[in-house]
């Protein structure tokens, strides 16, 4: 692999496993106060899930430069973070949580079916093995979306509102990341583009059949992984309080 | 008369009560009081665990933690629908869990205050619940007896995971090691606590023992736990925040000193360190998670009212 | 002065700094979004006033030992923190926040009208330049008491539900720590049963006044410093998160 | 026509314009526009900044930060105070805000990502904020005048704070450094952009300069904005983001390059990185407060009432 190919796969799989870490750590916000029993089970289940693929990811970088998964994710700085904001905004109500991982997890599933003929073969294997994780959690919160899309005039309003302030940020997820057309060109991941016209579509007539509108005036969308929410900051001095509060620690 | 001297009967010949047989009403009381509040611990159980998910130290520990709260949800779950075959719902059991009526265990009115108290929780209170939980796997009613044999596979696993994580700290860096001890002083006697007054104040171990809900008395329930956790947490070079523990060579037993009971009936009478926030702490989810269950229905409504019309 | 009295005495400034640090971050978590400007001032004003104590206790405690005031707040962990539990739960509406205000003002401005008295002058020297301050925001919080209570039913039900929950952490403003007696004995700090007569007095008659109910079961009333509530390690993992970003820092 | 021509003829003589004094209705809405806006700026400027109160590395730090966002509240609750002179409630203005109806300075729709944010805020944006302000205290309008006079004092306070941090981080540990670097790449563009557009594309300019209520155009006071940062931060050691800035002897002016407008006018339009968040903020922080304006006003009803009844 040409070292500049090997710098931008490297970026792109801290980029995928830094969404599926932060994603993960919002949604465990809810574990034990959720609306149903049911659904602290049906989250914590996809957060473990993110959890698994954010391990993957920064496992596949490992290969590629050595680095520690662990080190990674509980000693590097915000700035160094290359999420990307829609997962950093904090997890509101319901609505806006499921919102948020319906658009999350459809943009997934799609970049994950065309990343399993990626020409770099741990990562076609990756794709391959996670994409049915995936799927059980779009048909998840896709039923959310519906539900609460019509189902009382409250939850309409609500999920309405998490439209209306997420669109923008979600469509971060299809802006690629410099030295992305490398990658693309090598066929090791997909395009970003064709993903995100499958994607717009399966959303708009999803949102439009549960009774929602897309914004006219989408906001804000974010251009860069290099910067960041101001909650993000809140966030790793949380979840790296302990693994920073003993960094002479050999084993955890 | 005849049906209870038959009732007592089945149970002698170690036969299970299944939900459509006939049983006393006080029989079918106790087990719903017990079983709901072991269903609640596992519900509020979740709290003072789940909020150490966000800042576990590696992503192995991360994951490890959310599969094991999700394990109490799901222990929840069983343990709510073993209520319902006595004839109690759902709605009714959270009703008396919020409005502050139902109990659940005590251990979880006290605070997780550093990462070795996910550990320490791991292996003491899983330990001690296990050793309840088995003896509850041999009692008389069918339902309850099915879900502890479930509960009890995986609650093994957590005992395993919490206890190889103490036992790692108490190896580790002089910081890690610090932490693994004030763990161990804090939860230690709680532990002891949460399977119940002695045998001399616990008014309905006897009925419960002829019925064949409880085989074992507390103490007895105790003095197991005791003697399977002391030795190892001595051997792990911790300390045990009792001085009058030792080992009787006579019975084989180690005998604890005189535990603080003013204590635990404080904590169950309302007044432990996080009684109120664990109450308030379920009551904002049911409250913030109403207009969801509202949606819910009304979804369904709707999807019922057009599968007639189609 | 006898070292078991200095050490105590060491003690006793941590408290009361420690005290005055963690309920000023609880305030100041309102700074931008009081529920009306005038009230932004307010409490932006009680905050400078409550860092200034700490760092003033901080300090009597450096003439005894040479602490740095900056490494005990942001690099002490949460176990050797000793600030009373009350300070440290979350702000909560502002009925929450101002009825604990009112509690904590009031055994403060009571105290340290003793603690003019001081046997020890710095410490007397202390509490005669910040009584007045302390009275002003008590004026403040007791006026606002008067009005949450009498305002409407809404805000009576929040205070009181507040009174509910308070009332038996604000207990623990009145437990010696240990080695107190000795202190007392030496005429250092006054003796908190006294001052805890006349503070319930005092608020006894202010809430009824108010038209608020002192709750017949106080719930838990911690009795030891070296023991917190579960928001403690997010407080400090927020609070020192810049200062632990860079220890090498030389001055920020 | 004859009271304008003498309105105009007192702004020649340099005199002011006092409350009950007649003025163009035109002259009116631009200040309360002006004024508004600048209010809310102050109020929405207080959320960036205030967030770091809680992570200020030092007792110090932070206590100079509470005070000077207690400042820009006190600077809001001013000019709140100068609009109301115009004939506005405080009511209508909020509720202007809380519509996004009313704008407020741009770079509050910026986020402050690290502490470093916080010297840099008070340096560049405050230093810019200074030199409008400097201007607008010669205004014509008295109350308007008078509070930028006021504000003008507390500011450069502020912007000396700011500098100082700045320098000193800049001469810090490398992550010092780096953190002080990084926050002028960020804060440099904002900067030069919050103070408008290009006078080409500024069409209220020629009006308000007639009137006096602004003196200079925004293009010089960009200028003199740049004329005295950019040397104090490349004599930091710091670099600027911007490749064509550069020293022009003739004029004595350091010469910048093109600015992106497109940003600019995005950010205005609602779409910069903030807009949203802030205006939640400040809409959550008024919903959560109805209960509490409810409950002065009624007790300031019942007040009165007992007061009348003695």
């Amino acid at each position: 692999m040409k070292p500049s190919v090997k710098d931008a796969l490297i970026a792109k799989l801290t980029a995928l496993g830094d969404d599926e870490l932060i994603l993960a750590h919002r949604n465990s916000e809810w574990v034990g106060h959720g609306p149903i029993l049911e659904e602290d089970i049906a989250l914590a289940n996809i957060v473990q899930d993110e959890l698994g693929h954010a391990t993957l990811w920064y496992g596949l970088r490992k290969e590629l430069d050595g680095s520690d998964p662990d080190q990674l994710a509980f000693f590097r700085d915000a700035n160094e973070y290359r999420c990307c904001e829609l997962v950093e905004l904090p997890k509101g109500d319901w609505a806006f949580t499921m919102l948020r991982q319906y658009l999350f997890d459809l943009y997934e599933a799609l970049w994950l079916e065309a990343a399993q003929h990626s020409a770099y073969k741990p990562l076609a294997e990756a794709a391959q093995k996670i994409i049915r994780e995936e799927r059980f959690h779009l048909q998840h919160t896709r039923a959310w979306v519906e539900r609460l899309g019509l189902g009382t005039e409250e939850s309409n309003r609500r999920l309405q509102q998490a439209l209306n302030f997420q669109w923008g940020y979600a469509q971060q997820l299809f802006v690629p990341i410099p030295g992305e057309e490398l990658l693309v060109a090598e066929g090791i991941v997909p395009e970003l583009g064709p993903i995100r016209e499958r994607w717009l579509e399966l959303v708009t007539r999803h949102l439009q059949n549960a009774d929602l509108k897309l914004p006219i005036n989408p906001g804000y969308q974010p251009t860069s992984r290099a910067y960041h929410t101001e909650h993000l900051w809140s966030i790793l001095a949380e979840m790296q309080s302990t693994a920073r509060w003993e960094p002479e620690a050999k084993v955890w | 008369q005849e049906r209870l001297a038959e009732f007592e009967a089945r149970i002698r010949r170690g036969e299970k009560i299944e939900p459509g047989d006939w049983m006393p009403e006080e029989y079918r009381r106790q087990l719903i009081r017990m079983i709901s509040q072991h269903a609640h611990s596992e519900v509020v159980g979740m709290l003072p665990e789940g909020a150490w998910i966000t800042r576990a130290p590696t992503l192995k520990r991360k994951m490890i933690l959310v599969a094991k709260v999700q394990d109490e949800a799901g222990h929840g779950q069983y343990l709510y629908h073993a209520a319902e075959t006595l004839g109690i719902s759902r709605e009714a059991m959270l009703e008396a869990l919020l409005s502050g009526k139902a109990k659940y265990s005590s251990i979880f009115n006290y605070p997780t205050l550093t990462w070795a108290d996910i550990g320490t929780i791991g292996w003491l209170v899983d330990g001690a619940a296990i050793k309840n939980q088995t003896m509850l796997a041999q009692c008389s009613y069918g339902p309850y007896s099915r879900a502890m044999v479930r509960i009890c596979a995986e609650e093994t696993f957590h005992h395993k995971q919490g206890k190889e994580m103490v036992l790692l700290y108490a190896q580790g860096t002089p910081k890690q090691r610090a932490m693994a001890q004030d763990a161990i002083n804090r939860w230690w006697w709680p532990a002891l606590m949460m399977l119940g007054p002695h045998d001399k104040d616990s008014p309905n171990t006897e009925v419960l023992v002829r019925w064949g809900i409880k085989t074992k008395t507390n103490d007895q329930v105790r003095q197991e736990f005791i003697n399977e956790h002391a030795p190892e947490i001595l051997a792990a070079g911790l300390s045990i925040p009792d001085p009058e523990l030792r080992y009787d060579e006579k019975s084989g037993n180690w005998l604890h000193g005189p535990i603080n009971w003013d204590e635990f009936w404080q904590v169950v009478s309302g007044n432990g360190p996080m009684n109120k926030e664990r109450l308030e702490a379920r009551r904002r989810a049911h409250a913030e998670g109403a207009w969801v269950r509202e949606a819910l229905e009304a979804y369904a409504a709707k999807q019922k009212k057009a599968a007639v019309a189609v």
